[in-house]
């Protein structure tokens, strides 16, 4: 047992940060670092500098492109990135339709779609929850009616992370009605230029529109685009939120932003004195920051456990539940490091150039993200199931109550 | 020892919310929240006829004397309905400052004039990098011939981009003092912004800004005292507006988890849910406790015993209310943090009422140190 | 709307004040004070003053021999008792069987049993709970069966607090097994020295013999002994539950052990300086004290409400979660106020007439009973109806889910 | 990185944990508790045949050289059978102070008679007042013709009534100081108790207490350097037996749920304790990785790097330690809170973790310093 890393291990993860260093634009790295706006572009430029070094797909076996990396080193790879401020790799494709492909898919499908997600050809977006299923996934709405050589999809689906981007949504319809729920369920892959799809933005609470609601109206799709076998979509669904759950813990995000945290704390004064040193403010700081060290090592555990077992374990709710937890607790920190700086609404300064207000020389260049992001935050503890149905999860599966 | 509302206390309540109910939707909010003063000035004069804009004034200023109790009576609708308008900034915490000064004929006609809703004031005293530390004034008045002359910065100021007349704070010989500005003066740049909550608010520089030698407020080097004054009794009236919204907050989530069905269930059958709200309805009881204390005490003539109470009560309401919001988002889940319902921006603004006057940490310190 | 008392009910309190300066024996107050080991005795004694001078029962009407004073009168009455380290005033009697009593007895019930509930003539104990009834007090299994005047009891009581020194006990018991749960129990009032009654203490965490188990073979009771009506006993037992819970909040005891704390604290150093000045600690403390402050005034409220609609509501489970979280917060403190003399456990500390032991000077007087304290007190959320039914009573009474 | 035990660990936590299972029940505990030295002298000989005791103790001095995850290893067994035995106020806290010091031929005989378990230390070093301080040190040392004289009191000395053997430190003219005392020699007066946990402990005199000259250790002035190694050693061991305590709690209560039947269901039904018992289960993982961690850094060279896991570590597992027992008890209702469950006991020796070597806030307070 040790949980320092090897010589190979560091050396592997300087490999990682020269290139990072080398090739990550400083421009957008910024905008991470601060929490300005990110534009599609953004996700895009940095999904194929990383794609062009052989990188795109870090967690994907070779034979589709991956790197092939042992979990530690997609670990290491991900710290590195978040630390940097690289832009999130969008998990749609990469984390969610990716694997499932890989798994259920055919061979023309393999080929058709898996490369475009690692060089970020293809958009992609996920059509799993609809207004009222919520945690009840498998009660599910949408229809598909085979007519000839479509299906026919009519229907609605929510809470569609960045689906104004999209090229193509992944979704689960329900293609019977005569059996139980779970049983009449289908994977689709569905291009959103189809005649029929309508998308429409929902603001959130910081303002900022990043979900969306996703209407079909008669939507044809080719019956080709159908994973696996008709009426098995649960499975494949099952196996994605599984997947989805790997990495949920965000623990190198959260270093990233523990770090961020200090140096605001460190800037900011009360009574001429560091905020940093206030005992009270540092006393807050050093308990996330050990909810953190021991998130980190239990993720490890965790990803150790499952690369024995061969599948993910149902330990993954633990890190959903503390993972999120110590996100929500870094942004409200951020948000109270501002004093009353964090009552304004700087609408501008979330935009990449904002160089600050010359009428408010002290206020924080990091302010203006603080108070809309701790807001937002709140979603991590409600979406990929919510803490309550992970609380479920653990007594009933890990404990069997 | 009573806990029961006067008959006048019963009745203002009850006007006050029926008419919010039926004024003051939320919908409307929203609409008088994206206007160019951002609140519903039809709203504010009914205040102003209602009698709400001189309740906190006292009798010599041509107010209604009312009490701290009054003010929270109010203060609890105006949550409820998550109202925009300057009732705090301009009438509790300005009109605190003009009730603690010698009456002169200026000021009565100033009382007279924010009574009427047409004046709308607000009051300059954080600075930048003072945080919450009141005795942190850099701004500086010097007596020239036969005015006074004000440069400096001010942050943060709550309604200051409405306001007519603001009240600077500023450092003179004989310590810290206030004054009458006009929010239009010459050499008074103002940077208005919304707050996160909605309301409006403003960074204020201001740049050998010339006033005349009557606009000090009271004795010079009083400034402090009657901040301090002014700022308990607003966080009390805040304490009390968060326990409105606490309730508001509750009665929703209440009636959510009986309509929402989840797995062939209303959600509100799930035990942990229902304990949960079971937590959300204590923390809001002792919340209002807590008000009610701050309510009472605020107008205690010992600075001590009002210090220490208001400050308890502004860091224990501050965290209920955070607990309350953050689990009223959480039970309605997805649509918890839109900005389409309402519980986002109940939440929101409970989150502000954290972050203003004080935050947990500075309030628990104040208290502790009179332990 | 005003929370400071009139001049008169200042007043009130200074009588009460002068009379228990003048009659509490500081002896009996000490022990309270210090956490010592009372007796039986100690219990009796001050009851005994208590009635002498007309205070007794200070919740009973005066017809029955209280003293009439409103809910103000007995807040401030309990309060300054609690502060002056009198004992508290047994409930078993004056507010659990008395009331029933008063309600649901008969004249010669009354006649007989209220006036040496005040003079303490009669010890009285609880046989509510059994093993395995738990919170479910309605699947009770005692049983009693009527044989001519005479009902013949067999079964088993436990958790009878004090019970040890008990002369009666008034009992739950199955009369008829024919109908559902609730509708067959009858409240009986049982003399402890009848024969087949076997009492045997159990030991709980602290070591203490707090509570009883109390075994009914065959045991033989006058039907006169019989309460209300037969089978109508879960009505007389609700009855008393509502009473039960008034008082629970227990301000006036934790007002008074925040007074201790902060002597404790005031007088243990760290790093030479009191630990009532360390910032952390200090913390704790100001969170205490605000949650009873908010606790005061919730509770005057409620009493206040409940005399407006007479007859105690729901929000009663209110006082009950916040006073048990209470003190058991103030019981961990005064532990922690002793750092590492948390560890010894010295028994004859908690004697009354310890004075502290050479070979270890500074460790105080208080501290034998603190950690012992904190162990015990983990039963106040969980008698008289767990914390978690007290949620279930407010989201089902109070919120209607 | 690599999460899994070696084979040795495997084995010996194997053999251990089936010897405690058949030979350590909880009543034999009790029996063993209530015996004049208040532990198993059988369960302890059995300890030293097994390697334990001679585990944490260096090669050179005799010993087996085991690393700080071997101690983790055995403490997470000893805490699953709440071990009365002096393993670690003997082997681990006075092992450490003999593996840091020059190997001379005493101690080396020393070492081989606490590796059969027939000689037992104990460290004294807290004094009264001062708490958690390891730099009060008020005891002093004064060197004589070829003897040292020590005089002062220490407290809350565990296991010192069973100990032959008692390292002190003491002041010195070169600073703090430790010197191997016998526990018979004149001038030492010791106060024997229990602990509110069951374990042994004693506050001791020294009046004028003689050593040779020898009976230094070390070099002078570097007690305080060894003392706190020793009892960080200490604070990982007593976090990996927090864990083994926890999961015996989780284990017991789990099983409770899915017994205990109340309203005609098995406990275990009700969302909220289920939610509860998740809760637990995942404090309990979060205070493993952190026992983890400490196993690991405790063997740092840096003394601020280990500083500060050691302090993480203790003041993060005590705080779900706190969690975990007392929710133990309150998920077993009445009887969790008897002296006849084994769960009222594993509470009790938690809650004494807790307080042993330092609490939440002294812990925080040294992890903070290095933020």
């Amino acid at each position: 047992m040790d949980i320092n890393f090897t010589a190979e291990e560091e050396d592997f993860r300087s490999q990682i940060r020269a290139f990072i260093d080398a090739n990550l634009p400083p421009s957008i790295a910024r905008k991470v670092l601060d929490g300005r706006r990110l534009g599609s572009q953004d996700y895009v430029t940095w999904q194929r500098i990383l794609a062009a070094h052989g990188w795109g797909a870090p967690a994907w076996p070779q034979q589709f492109g991956g790197t092939g990396w042992n979990a530690v080193q997609q670990y290491i790879f991900e710290e590195e990135c978040a630390d940097a401020g690289a832009p999130k790799q969008l998990p749609f494709g990469l984390k969610m339709v990716g694997p499932v492909i890989m798994a259920f898919g055919n061979q023309t499908q393999q080929d058709r779609f898996l490369p475009h997600i690692i060089d970020a050809g293809d958009w992609w977006c996920q059509g799993y929850s609809e207004p009222g299923s919520g945690s009840d996934l498998a009660s599910l709405k949408t229809k598909a009616v085979r007519h000839g050589d479509h299906y026919v999809v009519n229907g609605q689906k929510t809470w569609t992370t960045l689906g104004q981007h999209a090229d193509w949504i992944f979704c689960l319809v329900r293609t019977s009605t005569e059996v139980r729920a779970q049983e009449g369920i289908s994977f689709l892959l569905i291009d959103m230029k189809t005649p029929g799809i309508t998308v429409r933005p929902i603001i959130m609470v910081d303002g900022e529109p990043e979900v969306n609601e996703v209407w079909f109206d008669d939507v044809r799709v080719p019956v080709e685009n159908l994973v696996g076998e008709e009426n098995k979509g649960w499975t494949y669904a099952k196996f994605l939120l599984g997947h989805e759950r790997t990495g949920i813990a965000g623990v190198g995000r959260s270093k990233r932003e523990l770090k961020t945290l200090k140096a605001m704390a460190a800037r900011q004064l009360v009574r001429g004195r560091p905020l940093m040193d206030d005992i009270r403010f540092r006393d807050r700081v050093a308990h996330v920051e050990m909810e953190l060290m021991a998130l980190e090592i239990t993720n490890l555990r965790v990803i150790s456990a499952d690369r024995q077992r061969g599948r993910p374990g149902p330990e993954a709710s633990i890190l959903k539940i503390k993972g999120s937890e110590i996100q929500q607790q870094l942004a409200e920190l951020k948000m109270q490091t501002l004093g009353h700086y964090a009552l304004p609404r700087i609408e501008e300064g979330l935009e990449a150039d904002w160089q600050g207000d010359p009428l408010m020389p002290d206020y924080p260049l990091q302010a203006p993200a603080a108070t809309g992001t701790y807001y937002s935050n709140r979603k991590v503890s409600i979406y990929g199931g919510t803490n309550e149905i992970q609380k479920n999860i653990i007594s009933q599966m890990i404990l069997g109550l | 020892m009573d806990f029961n509302f006067t008959e006048e206390q019963l009745a203002l309540k009850d006007t006050l919310r029926r008419f919010v109910r039926k004024e003051y939707s939320f919908e409307h909010r929203r609409q008088a929240m994206a206007s160019r003063h951002g609140f519903d000035r039809d709203a504010w004069n009914t205040f102003a006829e209602l009698g709400l804009l001189g309740l906190p004034l006292q009798e010599s200023l041509g107010g209604l004397g009312g009490t701290a109790v009054d003010s929270m009576v109010v203060m609890e609708i105006l949550g409820e309905a998550l109202s925009l308008e300057p009732f705090l900034s301009s009438s509790l915490l300005c009109g605190s400052v003009l009730n603690a000064v010698p009456v002169t004929a200026t000021l009565q006609e100033l009382a007279a004039q924010m009574m009427t809703g047409r004046h709308i004031m607000a009051l300059a005293h954080y600075e930048p990098g003072s945080r919450y530390d009141l005795a942190q004034v850099s701004t500086t008045a010097t007596a020239t011939a036969g005015d006074w002359v004000i440069s400096g910065s001010k942050s943060v100021v709550l309604g200051a981009p409405n306001a007519d007349t603001v009240i600077v704070s500023a450092r003179t010989p004989g310590g810290v003092s206030l004054f009458l500005v006009d929010s239009r003066a010459p050499g008074l740049a103002m940077r208005p912004y919304a707050t996160q909550d909605g309301l409006r608010a403003a960074d204020l520089i201001l740049e050998r800004v010339t006033v005349p030698r009557q606009s000090l407020l009271a004795p010079e080097g009083d400034g402090l005292k009657l901040v301090e004054q002014a700022l308990d009794t607003a966080t009390a009236a805040l304490c009390a507006e968060a326990v409105g919204i606490m309730d508001r907050l509750n009665q929703t989530t209440v009636e959510y988890l009986k309509t929402r069905k989840q797995f062939g269930t209303m959600i509100g059958k799930f035990q942990a849910l229902q304990h949960r709200m079971a937590e959300m309805v204590v923390a809001t009881e002792q919340a209002r406790s807590m008000a009610i204390m701050a309510a009472i005490k605020v107008s205690s003539t010992e600075r001590a015993e009002r210090a220490a109470a208001i400050s308890a009560a502004k860091a224990y309401v501050g965290n209920q209310a955070r607990f309350v919001g953050q689990q009223a988002v959480q039970l309605h889940g997805g649509i918890g943090v839109t900005d389409e319902l309402d519980v986002a921006h109940y939440f929101k603004r409970l989150t502000m009422i954290g972050h203003t006057f004080g935050d947990y940490d500075h309030h628990i310190a104040r208290f502790a140190e009179a332990l």
